[in-house]
C-alpha cells in the first residue's frame, strides 16, 4: 500500500498530521529531543497578558491513571511571548497555535487582535476554562452565552484560525461547542481538565497548593472521548481531541469518535517522545486497515444498533 | 537529555531504607554534572503514572556507570526496588543544572541531610578529581542511615556524623560544628541539600563568612524538562523576586538568593 | 485508647460505621462472603417501577483505573421488589436503604410512597441521574429546579430519609445540591458515575453496548473528592461520598473532604471482601491518629492558605 | 464462592498461543463442578483493573489441585503468564451453575471450539470418573492449538479433531462428522462451548435428534457474583424470554433454550 495521507485540515490551518501538543504540556525546551516539524502543529503555554506569578506549590500531584496541576497559567506576559516565544518556533515550517487567556471577553479580543497580526501565529486557541473574573468567576467556557459572545468578538477582529478550547466541566458540552460555532470558531478543542483535588489522609492538606486543580491523563480519556462523540454529533466544524492520549491507539480512539486532530499533554511528561511514537503508530495503523486518508477515519464509528437508555 | 533505555548493573538494599542502583552509562554521550538529575520511569505499566527525579549520586566515567542512591518513600520508590541487575531501567536526562566549582575553591563545606547525600556525594566525587578539599557533615534519623560516609572519606572528605539517634542533630549544634569547621579551614563555599532548617542555617553561616553558598533543591515534577512550570519556587534578586524552575533553572541554585519557606 | 466511635448519623439513620456499598455493586449473592450487618447500611440495586430488561450487551468494559457500565437498570419491578429483594434483607439489623429510578416526578412520588410504608426500609435514595422521560431527556439530576421539585414531591409522601444521589455530569453540583437541600433531602450522594465512552479501533465499535456509560472506580475518586469538598462549602445536610473509594485511605479522602458516610462500588468487584477491609481500615486510623469519634474527622481538611485562581 | 490466594505450582506455556497453570486448592473446602469457573487477579496492581474469568480445566481431588487452561488474548492474561511458580495469585470462586450429567446419559458428545476446550475438558474428566463415554469434537485454528487431545483421551474419550490448517473445520464438515458419530453411537446428550457457529450447529442437532443440550458461555463480566447484571443473555422458554446472569444462572446453560445471536 501506498504511504497513507495523515494531513488534515481546521480552519486555514494545513496540518501534515493530526498531533500536536496540549498547550502547557510543550515548549522550546523538547527541541533536543525531536524535530518539532514532525508535529501537525506546535502550540506553546498558555499567555496572560501582563505577567503572572502563578499558583502555590505544590503545583502537581499524582493520581490513579493521571495528575491533577494547577500551575495558573505562569506567564511573562505578551510582550515578552511576543518577543522570545513566538520567535523561538520561527525556523520550523509547523504552523504555530498560540494558547491565550484572559480576565475578560474584551481581553480575549484585545490579545488576539495583536497576536493575530503575527506572521508567526498560524492560530490561536482561545483557553476558555479560566474563570471570568468580571462576571460571576464561574469559567467563560460554563456558559454558551459568553462563549459565544467571546468567540464572536475575536472573529471580528482577526482572520487567524481560531480554535475554542472548551472546559469539560459542563452539563452540556454540545450546547457550549454549537455556541462557539455559531459564533464562528473555526474549530472546537475538547477538551481542557476536569476540576480535581486529592487529599493527603496523614496531613489532611490538600494534595495540590490551590487547593483544587485539573485532572489530565488516562484516567480522563473515556469522558473525553465520550464528549468528543457528543460534540460531533452536532458541530460540523473540525473537532481537536485532547485528554488522556497516551499511544496510536488513543488518538485513533479520538479520531473514530470524531477528532480531527488530536493533542498530546501529559503523555509527553512520561514519554518525553510520545508524540512522535504516536504519529508512527497512526501512520501504521492506516495502513494496516488500509486507509489512504486519515479524513475517512474522522467519526467513522461503527454502531451496530443504537439504544439510548438509562446510563446509570 | 534524553530519554534511554539502561542495563541495570546492580540494585541492592543499603541499609533500612536506601537502596543503591548502578546502571551502565556507556550510551549517554552528554556529560553529566554533580547536581544533575534524571527522571526515572519506576515501573513498566502505568502504575505509578509518573516518573520519579533522582540526582546523580556518582559517575564513573573510566566504568562508564552511573549510580543513584535512593529513600523508599512510596509507591515509586517501592517498585523501583523490583528491577532487577540485567533489567532495563527507562531514565530521562540530564536535566537541570548541576553545581559550580569555582577554580579558586580550594576548601568547601558540604551540609547535607538524610538523602541529600545523594546529591552533595556526587559534588564531593568532582572536588576530589580537581584535589579541592571537601569537609562534610552528614545529618540522618540514625546511624544506619549515614551509608555515605565511607563514600565521602574515599574521596578524602573530612566526615562530622551528626543523628537523632545520637541527639547531635539539632541545629544548634550543628551550628557550633560549623564554627569549630571554620576555625580549623579556609572554607570558600558552602553547600547544602535535604534540609530546610539545615538549608537556613547555611545561608546564614555563609552571609555571615561572606562566602558563595549552593542549594540542590527539591520540589515536585510534572515534566522535569522545564515545560510545565510545576516546579517552581523562588529567587530574590537586589529589586525583585524571580520565579524559577526547579527542574531548569535548578536544581541547584544560589544559596544566598533562594527564599526558604 | 479506647475502640474509636465510628457511628455516624443521616436523617433519622443511625449508621454504626459510615461503610455502605454502592447501588448497583451489591446484593444478596454477597450473603456467603461477610456479615452484612458489618455495614453501615444496605444499598440493593436501583429498582423500576415497572420491569426493565436493561441495555445490550457488551455492558461493561474495562478503562485505565475503572470501568465503563451501561447496565439500564435491569429491573424485576417494584412489586418484585417488595416480596423478594427486602425481605432477603430481614435478619440484618443493619438500616436497608431503598434506591429508586424512575421516569417522572409523580413515578418517584409514587414509589417513595410505596416503598416508605415497607417497614423494612428504612431509607430511600433517588437515583436521580436517569433521563426525565417526560422532559428533555436529561437527567433530573442535571437540572436544579426539576430535582427541587422533585426531592420535594418525595418528602410530602415520605417520612423515611431520603438521599438525593446527584449525578457528577453537571457545570455546578453545588447548585444541585443547595436545591435538593432546600427541598429537604436528609442526605446528598455525590455521586453516580460520570458518562463516557470507548472505542475499539479494530472493530471501530463502541465496548459498550448502549454506546455510552457510566465510568466508575478509582480513576473518577479525584473528581468526586472535589464534588464533595465543594458541596460541603455550601451544604449542611450529610453527605455520601462515593466513586473511586478502593480503600480506607480513599473513604478516609473523602471524610475528610466533608463526607459524612461512604459508598463503595467496583471496589466489591475486585476486592469482594472491599467494604470489610475499608471499616477495618477506617478504624486503625481513627487509632493512630487518636481520634475518638468519627464525627471530628468530617470535612477537617487542613487549608494552608486558601488562594483561588485559574486551574487550568 | 470466597476469595483464596493460592500457591501457583506450575505455570507454564503449552503451545503457541496457550498457558496452562496448576493452584493447591487445598485450602477450598467448596465443591468446584465442571463448567464452574474463577475470576482471577491477573496482577498485583491496579493494571489491569478487572479480574477476569477462567473456567476450570482440571480437578485433582486426590492432589487437591485445581488447573487452568488459557489463551493469551490482552493484558490479562499476559500478565497472568508472569506469575511464577510458588507465588501466589488471587482467586475468587467458584462460581457460577456447572454441567450437569444425568445418570442415564451413559454417552455424550462434546464440541468445543478453541479455548472452549478448557471448559468442557473438566467435564470429560468428571464424566470419566462416572463411566460415562465421551465423543469429543475439536475444532482450532490449527493443530498446534488442538492441545487437550491428550488429557481427553487420557479420560477415555473419542477424539475428532478439525482445524483450518487442515481445511475440516467448516461447519459443513463438522456437522457430516456429527452425523458420523450418531450412527455409531447413541448419543444422550450434547456438550458446546467457544463458538457461535457450533454452538448452532449443536443446538440444531439436538433438536432434531431431541436430546438435551447444554452450553457453557461467555460474557463481559462486572462483579462475577450476580449484583451487577453486567453478563446477561436470554433464554426463550415456552412463553416469555428470560434475562438470564451468565455469572450466576450460568455460565451453562439448557442448549435449547439460549438465544444465541
Ligand atoms: C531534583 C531532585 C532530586 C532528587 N534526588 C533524590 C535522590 O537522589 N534520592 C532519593 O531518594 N530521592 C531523591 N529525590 C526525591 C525523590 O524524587 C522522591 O523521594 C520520590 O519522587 C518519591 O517517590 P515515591 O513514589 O516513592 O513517593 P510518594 O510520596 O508516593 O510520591 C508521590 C508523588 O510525590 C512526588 N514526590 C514525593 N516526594 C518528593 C520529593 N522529595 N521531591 C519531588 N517529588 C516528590 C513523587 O515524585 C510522586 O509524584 C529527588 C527529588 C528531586 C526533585
Ligand atoms: C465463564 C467464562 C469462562 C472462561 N474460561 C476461559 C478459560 O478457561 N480459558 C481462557 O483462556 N479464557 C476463558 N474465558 C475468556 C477469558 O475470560 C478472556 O479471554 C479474558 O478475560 C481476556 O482477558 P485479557 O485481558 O487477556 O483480554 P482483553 O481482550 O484485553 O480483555 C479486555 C476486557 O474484556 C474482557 N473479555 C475479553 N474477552 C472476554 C471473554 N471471552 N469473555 C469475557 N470477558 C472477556 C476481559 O475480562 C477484560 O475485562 C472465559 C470467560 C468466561 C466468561
Ligand atoms: C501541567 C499542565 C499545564 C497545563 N497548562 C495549560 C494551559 O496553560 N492552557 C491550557 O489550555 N491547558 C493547559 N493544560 C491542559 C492541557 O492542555 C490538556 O488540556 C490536558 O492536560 C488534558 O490532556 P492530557 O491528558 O493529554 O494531558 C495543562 C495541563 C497540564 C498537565
Ligand atoms: C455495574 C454498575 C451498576 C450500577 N448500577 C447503579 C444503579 O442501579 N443505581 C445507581 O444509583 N447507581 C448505580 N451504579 C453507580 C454506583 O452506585 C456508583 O455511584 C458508581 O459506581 C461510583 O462508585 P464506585 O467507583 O465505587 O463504583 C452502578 C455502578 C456499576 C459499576
Ligand atoms: S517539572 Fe515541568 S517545569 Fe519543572
Ligand atoms: S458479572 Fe455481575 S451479574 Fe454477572
Amino acid at each position: 500500500m501506498k504511504k497513507p495521507s495523515l494531513s488534515v485540515q481546521i480552519g486555514k490551518l494545513n496540518l501534515t498530521n493530526p498531533i500536536m501538543p496540549a498547550s502547557g504540556a510543550f515548549g522550546a525546551e523538547m527541541e533536543g529531543l525531536f524535530d518539532f516539524d514532525k508535529l501537525g502543529a506546535v502550540v506553546p503555554k498558555s499567555i496572560t497578558k501582563y505577567p503572572r506569578g502563578g499558583n502555590t506549590t505544590p503545583r502537581v500531584c499524582e493520581v490513579n491513571g493521571g495528575m491533577i496541576n494547577s500551575i495558573g497559567i505562569q506567564s511573562k506576559g505578551l510582550d515578552y511571548y511576543l518577543e522570545h516565544i513566538i520567535p523561538a518556533y520561527k525556523d520550523y515550517e509547523t504552523p504555530l497555535i498560540a494558547s491565550i487567556s484572559a480576565d475578560s471577553i474584551d481581553e480575549y479580543a484585545e490579545m488576539s487582535e495583536i497576536i493575530g497580526n503575527e506572521t508567526g501565529v498560524s492560530g490561536i486557541e482561545l483557553n476558555i476554562s479560566c474563570p471570568n473574573l468580571k462576571g460571576d468567576g464561574k469559567a467563560f467556557g460554563m456558559d454558551a452565552a459568553i462563549s459565544h459572545e467571546l468567540v464572536k468578538k475575536v472573529k471580528n477582529v482577526t482572520d487567524k484560525t481560531i480554535i475554542a478550547k472548551l472546559t469539560p466541566n459542563v452539563t452540556s458540552i454540545q450546547e457550549i461547542a454549537r455556541a462557539c460555532e455559531e459564533a464562528g470558531a473555526d474549530g472546537l478543542n475538547v477538551a481542557n481538565t476536569l476540576l480535581a483535588m486529592a487529599i493527603d489522609v496523614h496531613t489532611r492538606q490538600p494534595k495540590i497548593g490551590n487547593v483544587l486543580g485539573g485532572i489530565s491523563g488516562p484516567a480522563i480519556k473515556p469522558i473525553i472521548v465520550r464528549m468528543i462523540y457528543q460534540v460531533k454529533q452536532v458541530c460540523s466544524i473540525p473537532i481537536i481531541g485532547c485528554g488522556g492520549v497516551m499511544n496510536a491507539e488513543d488518538a485513533i480512539e479520538m479520531i473514530i469518535a470524531g477528532a480531527t486532530a488530536v493533542q498530546v499533554g501529559t503523555a509527553s511528561f512520561i514519554k518525553p517522545m510520545a508524540m512522535i511514537e504516536i504519529i508512527n503508530g497512526v501512520e501504521a495503523y492506516l495502513k494496516e486497515y488500509e486507509i489512504e486518508d486519515i479524513n475517512e477515519l474522522i467519526g467513522d464509528i461503527h454502531i451496530p444498533s443504537q439504544v439510548t437508555n438509562c446510563n446509570a | 537529555m534524553q530519554v534511554y533505555n539502561l542495563e541495570v548493573l546492580s540494585n541492592v538494599k543499603v541499609s533500612d531504607r536506601y537502596w543503591h542502583m548502578v546502571v551502565d552509562a556507556s550510551e549517554i554521550k552528554e556529560e553529566i554534572k554533580p547536581g544533575q538529575f534524571f527522571n526515572i520511569k519506576c515501573a513498566d505499566e502505568s502504575f505509578p503514572f509518573l516518573r520519579r527525579p533522582f540526582s546523580i549520586y556518582r559517575i564513573n566515567k573510566v566504568e562508564k556507570t552511573i549510580e543513584f542512591l535512593y529513600l523508599i518513600k512510596g509507591l515509586g520508590t517501592v517498585r523501583l526496588t523490583d528491577i532487577k541487575a540485567g533489567e532495563k531501567v527507562d531514565i530521562f536526562g540530564p536535566l537541570g543544572v548541576g553545581f559550580t566549582l569555582e577554580p579558586e575553591w580550594d576548601t568547601i563545606l558540604l551540609l547535607a541531610r538524610g538523602v541529600g547525600i545523594a546529591t552533595l556525594a556526587a559534588l564531593a566525587q568532582e572536588a576530589a578529581q580537581q584535589n579541592v578539599k571537601c569537609v562534610a557533615i552528614l545529618s540522618a534519623r540514625s546511624n544506619n542511615d549515614l551509608l555515605a560516609t565511607e563514600t565521602l572519606q574515599g574521596f578524602g572528605a573530612e566526615v562530622y556524623k551528626v543523628t537523632e539517634e545520637d541527639g547531635t542533630s539539632d541545629v544548634d549544634n550543628v551550628e557550633k560544628i560549623i564554627e569549630d569547621i571554620f576555625k580549623e579551614h579556609d572554607i570558600k563555599a558552602g553547600f547544602t541539600c535535604g534540609s530546610q532548617r539545615l538549608s537556613k542555617l547555611m545561608q546564614r553561616v555563609t552571609k555571615n563568612k561572606d562566602i558563595p553558598g549552593q542549594i540542590a533543591l527539591e520540589e515536585h515534577m510534572g515534566c522535569a524538562m522545564g515545560v510545565c512550570y510545576a516546579c517552581v519556587c523562588d529567587l530574590q534578586h537586589e529589586d525583585h523576586v524571580e520565579s524559577v524552575r526547579v527542574c531548569k533553572e535548578g536544581p541547584v541554585f544560589d544559596l544566598n538568593k533562594v527564599v526558604l519557606s
